[in-house]
């Protein structure tokens, strides 16, 4: 096997690990964090300079049009979230619900968590992708549990259990597509080098394929929080930290959706093994109503928004499910807008909770009268979550809707149903939480309010204009998706 | 692949599945130890097998980690933990021990059909292991969901992990097979420790999975 | 300089002075300006819209490299569109007037500067928009300015309520229309309009676009049984904006549904016209028996709208027969009429709404039952107010009259039409829209009775002072309008007559040139109205009696006590209030409209007890379609949330039952 | 131009003519229930003097009455008046009947009551109040109803036109049609109703809680009383020669007919009117009152007769 050439590939894989190991070891909480910023927007310097000079793909590294665009939002939202951190933590040590050397194991998690998820994304082998993902898992469960409470433990430790079953599964789906492999292949690594397998996979076995996508499909899909596997993901999101909040529902839902994805091009490709679009669409539609119901009974603020990660989850897997131009093209911009809108949300949420003391909703009243600026943000974020134009949210939904009710009329209405429900739950959150008049508590939030200015910035500009080379870009690879 | 390597693999790999109804219907927590503690035995066995009819050295090391981490090291460590939390009591069970057996058997029934759907030019050997692996990993799942005491759910959840272990070293020449069984090997020791942790830190008063969801989320 | 380009640099200005509101708001005099620059830029857009109606010019196109990328937003001007803007402007200026003056009252200014504005230009846009995303779009940035507007009292009870049903409604009704668009664009994903005129849709689905389109416009425009939003929200928002959701944002939604159903939908199928027809009716007579049953002057007027929205839809509904008949000059009658009672709704409903915010800042009450006597404290608002009840109530020589007059010709002609189901349907409607026109005098004699005459109930209603005079100014202009829309009729029937002929291929004979400026829609043999004479009529017929009494007769008056039949009463109590006033209809009609129930308890003689009249009425609508949804969501959301309490073995054993569910399919799969 | 001008000198004829008939009618109706009820009466011109007394009366009104109160009885005798005068009574060429079809002659009728409703509801005492509010309700029925006599009128001779209307009724080409039988019964109902005759309202009556539209204008007095009044009788002839000119349409002269013809319509005219007056007389001596709630379905039967009637017009089109 080949030393995978020294590039943009291994920098943005080793700039994080080293990092971790120094953050490791750094004492002062202050410097850390800085470092951890420094080190974030290096990484996503590096990861934005692949759209520049695409970076060769090797036997273990692979890095094509679908994968950049993951790496790069990844990068992006773990830079800012970093940012946001930063100006979060603070807070948390002078409440006391953190010490020193909790923030020492968390500013070198989060590296590692980079680390882990770079890793699971640039991976060109299905066991290194399958192990990386597992050691996101891992980091994120050490996170999650950081407040050391024993809502925290007990959500970490759901989180844990669910987890690992998903990962054994997933492994199990992997070794079969090893085993479906081999007979082309050949033994040896070949069988596991996604390009490879991509190359030949017509002459698979089908039926193992099948076995492999069942297996592999459940596995990830607990990861990526689809209903019913979602269990772990609102008290994951509710239980840890603010920014770990978001990079959860930002980043590594992404991660387990591109795992996802990669396996479904492979089933695509083989002719006899069953077509893994209507499973997703399945899934999706699933999860869609499903979170869309419970969005109705959530008192906690940051349920809320975890169940709405569900639902729309929901969206991007169905629009992959059902595939075509347009809707992959949809679903590849949704999961963009909603990962930005959704941790811009969660950065308001972190603010909010600073500064009510609290998380439930029902003690969170006139935002938009104590703290404006806090309030409007949030409504802005809401209804762009919500799909309101002229929020790029929109601008995915009308896609999906529209390109599926051509095809699928009585799918596009489950849809369209999903997703006035989902609507009318957040908007009667929102103006309980937004309206009326204020409840007590007007401490004013450390935090900075920068990235969520950013992040809605942004999306609010893709409703209205999306540059040009990035829609050939998301439009090359919908082809490439099928 | 002689048939007498055959035979030797598909014997072993059927003893895996033999023992994991031993599981099953097993109800107290020492003999379930030990029993899993002979499945472990009979995986590293049967790794080490495949090691020697594939002459792949690196299947050895995977053999070893088995047994010395699976047979030996771990049972000790959840004996002490029993121990320690004087729950050497019945394991209460979900349900009954017949609808289990049961249940058991249909899910062998189910992973052979849809191994069976396998076209046969995948060799045999591949195909029947890997039909023992699936109904291993699905017996180990069955029961962790069966069994309501966190031990024997670890113990639910590490035979489950025997299966993936069988299923890889029965894959010919499948990579990475030594660091999957490591990295296993590091998650059953972090679960044992959670709920080793727990205990120390005095939260919860029992192991008892029940206990884990006292909070569940935004119950009031 | 083309029309096109003026209004959208205008829109995109209004936009800008939204954004300038946000710091604006914080001024003293940030309010005034906001609203004056608010009037200049409707002003011109106004002056632009009609440039292209009356100048009967091309329509224009237009595409920016904003919006969906690869379509890009497109926007369109022809005579519809230029009407519809008309429309808009006319109204938003003068309300932009109004609130110049009316603005000060205005307590929480930094909630509503900011989306005035906003709300203005997203109807705008909406109007010219020229493919579906950009549409959509606008028009939900329409509903969303307005549902902030309608927050802008989010401390007054109800308010909360009111935005969340309007909003969730809107957005229905956009899905409703994004679906409709995606029918017509097909799979391909042609959304541009001009690609949805080219593409023929197949028959079954060409109808579901109907539907969805009637389902979508009409839960904008508050048809029955989508109208439950609009009650709430109307009032619940300051006035001058209340007079633009009810005056004006009604109409945008009559404009969609004419462009999809005229426009963009192939040759009509005759059972749509059913369809328009049969829930015009309905609307029409429930809106003003739901009105009829209120004492809260905005609600009263909000539901009134309901009726209205019925009327127009009544004449579009006609027109969409006649089409699919091929008769273009009769259908081009019926929409006409629609047409023109959209413009006739706009102006006197944006009157009345004035007067009612006039009367609330001066009384600071809204319920009819602690007002009364005004028409001494504020007469000047009194006067138009009156003008305004006369024209909505359909009276001549006002403007409401001709266009249900128009109305009711188009349905005179019905019998031409060969399908039996219309054949029987349209009279039935006819009797429906007189009923409701009947009615709506009724319900219009009571709001300014019981709010302007009689004797003050309350002492607020005592101390009432007039309005200042940008309102004024306000509502005098459209008091004129009305008249001069009554009068001369055929000055607008022809403005409209090339909208009419894009959409139907035919028009209306031209009116200018008839002797004596009467109207006749068909031949003057046939019918014919002239508005100028009745009034020229009134006035001197009027002028002369009051001479010769005056002059042959006496002319002396005598100030007494009222006589009431020798038993006068001093307590104002004793007035007839808004609700016993429409006892007697709802004694007539309330039984099957809303299951009426009247318990009177009357006391024994010598029995201290006060006597207890208690009426019971239920919104059957909100009952038997609303409710039930809103208990299945809830119900359902409780049942599914005990999903979220289960232990780790039950989720586990969920994901166990997913796996082998899954290799069970794959065990069956053939 | 000659025509011009002789068509002006009719309708102005015309204007003069109603307005000098009603109270005669009114007069004879009164005269023959006397007579009817073996009482002697009031002479047959009393309507004409109590107009006269009242014109000459100060006016009295109410210290809480506005503008309106005083405005209201000069509009509601001026929609009246040009109401009635646009109805062919001998002759159909009237210059300015084209200025207002029937459904615009309901319609004035219509602006009339509005004012009267508002005008008992200034002053602001309960009997004007329930005066108006049962006013409203009555009109609420029998506008609809009458504008569905409109459409089946306007469905037989093909126009609301009422000059086209009475010449195309005048004409052989009409036959003896179900429609126009049951147009008629409900138009007769609906004047019934209009003009508060008996069994609808009690004109003579001053018992607070039965009348109706007498509560209305309790508080006028004088001229404004007189005007009011007048008013009424105009409202009456209106109906009666409404339903004479469609349904007995004979002798009426057509638009360029000659000075002689149109005398001889404007004699034959008047008969018709005696003849109705005395009709009506009858009907209301033959009958009692009906308590107010009875009257909606009283109307309600003009609304379905007329609408049947429609009805029946379309299946007897569409079968022709």
């Amino acid at each position: 096997m080949t030393a995978p050439p020294f590039d943009g590939v291994t920098a943005i894989l080793v700039l994080p690990a080293a990092t971790a190991a120094v953050l490791a070891f750094l004492p002062a909480y202050r410097v850390s964090a800085a470092v951890n910023v420094v080190s974030s927007l290096a990484t996503f310097a590096l990861a934005a300079s692949f759209f520049l000079f695409k970076p060769a793909s090797g036997l273990y590294f692979l890095v094509d049009d679908l994968n950049i665009v993951f790496v790069v939002l990844n990068a992006f939202v773990a830079f800012t979230a970093s940012v946001f951190s930063a100006s979060y933590i603070a807070h948390e040590l002078a409440t006391g619900r953190l010490t020193p050397t909790h923030l020492r194991f968390y500013h070198a998690m989060y590296q590692a968590l980079l680390f882990a998820m770079n890793l699971a994304l640039v991976a060109n082998n299905i066991g290194l992708m399958w192990v990386a993902i597992e050691m996101a898992t891992l980091t994120t469960v050490a996170m999650v549990g950081v407040y050391r409470t024993p809502e925290a433990i007990e959500a970490a430790w759901k989180y844990f259990i669910l987890g690992s079953v998903g990962i054994a599964l997933a492994l199990f789906g992997t070794i079969l597509v090893y085993m479906a492999a081999r007979p082309v292949l050949g033994e040896g690594l070949d069988g596991m080098v996604w390009t490879k397998l991509m190359a030949r996979v017509s002459e698979f076995e089908p039926a193992l394929l099948n076995l492999a996508f069942v297996f592999l499909m459940l596995g990830y899909g607990t990861k990526v929080g689809l209903a019913p596997l979602h269990a772990w993901l609102p008290d994951a999101h509710a239980e840890g930290p603010t920014p770990i909040s978001a990079v959860l529902s930002g980043l590594l839902l992404n991660v387990a959706l591109y795992a996802v994805l990669r396996f479904k091009l492979l089933l695509d490709a083989n002719a006899q093994a069953i077509a893994p679009g209507p499973l997703m669409a399945t899934l999706g539609v699933v999860s869609l109503i499903f979170a869309a119901f419970m969005l109705y009974q959530r008192r906690d603020i940051k349920r809320l928004f975890a169940f709405s990660s569900i639902e729309h989850m929901g969206v991007i897997v169905f629009a992959f499910g059902i595939g075509g131009p347009l809707a992959n093209f949809a679903g590849l911009l949704h999961m963009t807008m909603h990962s930005l809108t959704k941790s811009a949300i969660f950065f308001t949420v972190g603010h909010i909770a600073q500064a009510k003391g609290t998380q439930s909703i029902a003690d969170i009243r006139g935002l938009t009268v104590s703290h404006p600026a806090l309030g409007w943000s949030l409504v802005l974020g809401v209804f762009a979550i919500a799909g309101l134009p002229p929020m790029g949210v929109f601008t995915s939904e009308f896609l999906i809707i529209s390109s599926t009710f051509a095809r699928e009329p009585r799918l596009a209405v489950l849809l369209a149903f999903g997703l006035i429900l989902a609507f009318g739950a957040l908007v009667l959150r929102l103006q309980g939480m937004a309206f009326g008049e204020p409840s007590p508590g007007d401490r004013r939030s450390t935090a900075s309010s920068l990235p969520i200015a950013a992040h809605l910035g942004l999306v609010l500009a893709a409703g209205l204009y999306l540059p040009p080379p990035l829609v050939a870009w998301f439009q090359h690879v919908a082809a490439m998706l099928r | 692949m002689t048939g007498l390597s055959f035979d030797v693999s598909h014997l072993l790999a059927g003893a895996l599945v033999l023992f994991s109804f031993v599981l099953l219907y097993q109800n107290r927590l020492y003999a379930l130890l030990n029993v899993f503690a002979l499945q472990a035995v009979v995986l590293s066995l049967s790794v080490a097998w495949q090691a020697y009819v594939q002459g792949a050295a690196h299947l050895y090391v995977t053999a070893a980690i088995a047994f010395g981490f699976k047979a030996v090291v771990i049972p000790l460590a959840l004996h002490r933990i029993i121990a320690r939390l004087g729950i050497h009591r019945d394991v209460e069970n979900v349900v009954g021990v017949g609808p289990t057996m049961l249940a058991g058997l249909a899910l062998v029934a189910l992973s052979v059909v849809v191994m069976l759907r396998v076209a046969s030019e995948a060799d045999a050997l591949a195909r029947e292991d890997l039909a023992f692996a699936l109904s291993v990993v699905l017996l180990g799942m069955l029961m962790m969901v069966v069994r309501r005491n966190a031990v024997s759910m670890v113990v639910g959840f590490m035979s489950l992990e025997n299966g993936l272990i069988l299923a890889a070293a029965g894959a010919k020449g499948m990579p990475l097979v030594v660091e999957i069984s490591v990295a296993f090997s590091v998650l059953v020791a972090l679960t044992i420790i959670g709920v080793f942790l727990f205990r120390i830190a005095e939260r919860f008063d029992t192991v008892d999975a029940h206990a884990l969801d006292q909070f569940q989320g935004e119950r009031q | 300089m083309n029309a096109l380009a003026l209004l959208l640099g205008g829109d995109a200005a209004l936009i800008a002075l939204s954004l300038v509101a946000i710091v604006a708001a914080r001024a003293e005099r940030g309010g005034a300006f906001v609203y004056a620059a608010a009037f200049a830029l409707c002003s011109l857009l106004l002056a632009g819209g009609l440039d292209h109606l009356l100048g009967r010019h091309a329509p224009e196109g237009l595409a920016l490299p904003i919006g969906l990328p690869w379509i890009g937003a497109n926007f369109r001007l022809d005579a519809l569109s230029a009407f519809f803007v008309a429309v808009v402007d006319l109204g938003a200026a003068a309300a932009s007037l109004y609130a110049i003056g009316h603005g000060h009252h205005e307590r929480d200014r930094e909630r509503v500067l900011p989306f005035f504005p906003a709300f203005l230009a997203g109807m705008n846009l909406t109007l010219l928009a020229d493919d579906a995303y950009t549409f959509l779009v606008a028009w939900e940035f329409m509903s969303l300015a307005s549902w902030a507007l309608v927050m802008a009292h989010h401390r007054k009870p109800g308010a909360a309520h009111a935005g969340y049903v309007y909003i969730l409604m809107a957005n229905f009704g956009a899905l409703a229309l994004l679906l409709a668009f995606a029918l017509l664009a097909g799979p391909a994903g042609a959304y541009t309009f001009a690609a949805m005129r080219a593409g023929v849709v197949a028959p079954g689905a060409a109808g579901l676009v109907l539907i969805l389109a009637l389902v979508g416009a009409g839960s904008k425009a508050g048809l029955v049984p989508l109208h439950v939003w609009l009650p709430l929200a109307h009032p619940a928002a300051p006035s001058h904006v209340s007079a633009l959701m009810s005056g004006v944002m009604t109409k945008v939604a009559v404009y969609a549904f004419v462009r999809v159903a005229f426009d963009l939908l192939g040759p009509p199928t005759w059972w749509w016209s059913v369809l328009a027809l049969a829930l015009g009716g309905i609307t029409a007579v429930m809106g003003v028996l739901y009105a009829l049953m209120q004492h809260d002057l905005k609600r009263l007027l909000a539901y009134h709208t309901v009726e209205n929205i019925g009327i127009i839809f009544i004449g579009l509904g006609l027109a969409l027969a006649f089409k699919a008949f091929d008769m273009p000059s009769v259908a081009a009658l019926a929409l006409t009429a629609g047409l023109l009672h959209a413009f006739n709704h706009s102006l006197f409903k944006s009157l009345l709404f004035f007067g009612a915010g006039a009367v609330q800042t001066a009384t600071g009450e809204r319920d009819m039952g602690r007002l009364g006597g005004l028409i001494h404290r504020m007469p000047l608002t009194a006067g138009v107010f009156l003008i305004g009840c006369v024209a909505i109530s359909a009276l001549p020589p006002f403007n409401g009259f001709v266009s249900e007059w128009l109305t009711f010709q188009a349905i005179l002609l019905s019998p031409q039409l060969p399908s039996w189901g219309l054949k029987i349907l349209t009279p039935a409607v006819g009797a429906l829209l007189a009923l409701s026109a009947a009615l709506a005098a009724a319900c219009f004699v009571k709001a300014f009775g019981i709010t302007f005459l009689g004797r003050p109930r309350t002492p607020a209603a005592e101390r009432a002072s007039e309005t200042d005079r940008f309102s004024l100014a306000a509502m005098f202009a459209f008091a004129a309008l009305c008249l001069i829309a009554g009068v001369l009729p055929g000055l607008f029937i022809d403005a409209l007559a090339p909208a009419a002929n894009d959409l139907v291929g035919g028009r209306m004979p031209a009116q200018i040139g008839i002797e004596w400026l009467s109207i006749a829609p068909i031949a003057e043999s046939r019918s014919s109205y002239n508005g100028l004479l009745v009034l020229l009529f009134i006035v001197t017929s009027a002028a002369l009696a009051a001479a010769a009494i005056h002059r042959l007769a006496s002319d002396a008056v005598r100030r007494a006590p009222a006589w009431d039949c020798g038993f006068p009463d001093p307590s104002p109590a004793t007035q007839y209030t808004a609700d016993s006033f429409a006892e007697p209809i709802r004694r007539v009609f309330g039984a099957f409209a809303f299951r009426a129930r009247t318990r009177v308890d009357m006391p024994a003689p010598g029995d201290m007890r006060p006597a207890v009249v208690v009426v019971e009425m239920r919104d059957l609508v909100w009952d038997t379609l609303y409710l039930p949804v809103v208990a299945a969501v809830g119900n359902l959301s409780r049942r599914l949330n005990r999903l979220q309490f289960l232990t780790i073995r039950q989720y586990l054993s969920i994901v166990f039952a997913a796996l082998v569910a899954l290799l069970l399919v794959l065990a069956a799969w053939p | 131009m000659i025509e011009l001008a002789v068509n002006l000198v009719f309708q102005l004829l015309q204007m003069l003519l109603v307005i000098g008939l009603a109270p005669l009618l009114t007069g004879l109706v009164r005269k023959a229930k006397a007579r009817l009820l073996r009482r002697k009466g009031p002479p047959l011109f009393q309507p004409y003097r109590d107009l006269a007394r009242l014109a000459r009366k100060e006016a009295v009104v109410a210290d809480s009455a506005s503008w309106l109160f005083r405005v209201a009885p000069y509009l509601v005798f001026a929609s009246t008046w040009v109401a009635a005068a646009l109805i062919p009574t001998f002759a159909t060429g009237l210059l300015f009947s084209w200025s207002a079809d029937l459904i615009a002659i309901i319609a004035l009728l219509g602006s009339a009551r509005f004012f009267l409703a508002l005008a008992g509801l200034d002053v602001g005492t309960s009997f004007g109040g329930m005066g108006a509010s049962r006013e409203a309700m009555f009109a609420s029925i029998a506008e609809p109803a009458m504008i569905v006599i409109v459409f089946s009128l306007a469905l037989v001779a093909g126009s609301t036109q009422l000059s086209t209307v009475a010449a195309y009724m005048a004409s052989p080409a009409v036959g003896l049609r179900v429609t126009l039988g049951m147009a008629l019964i409900a138009l007769v109902i609906v004047a019934v109703a209009e003009n508060g005759r008996i069994p609808v309202d009690n004109p003579a009556t001053h018992l607070e809680l039965t009348m109706v539209h007498e509560a209305m204008i309790l508080e006028y007095s004088g001229r404004h009383l007189a005007l009011i009044e007048l008013a009424s009788m105009l409202k009456l002839l209106l109906y009666v020669s409404l339903i004479v000119c469609v349904f007995a349409p004979w002798g009426l002269a057509i638009a360029d007919a000659s000075i002689g013809d149109r005398l001889l319509g404007a004699g034959v005219y008047v008969v018709k009117l005696g003849v109705a007056g005395l009709m009506l007389a009858a009907f209301e001596t033959s009958i009692a009152k009906m308590r107010v709630f009875r009257v909606p379905n009283f109307l309600g039967a003009a609304l379905m007769l007329g609408f049947l009637g429609a009805l029946l017009l379309f299946v007897s089109r569409s079968l022709k």
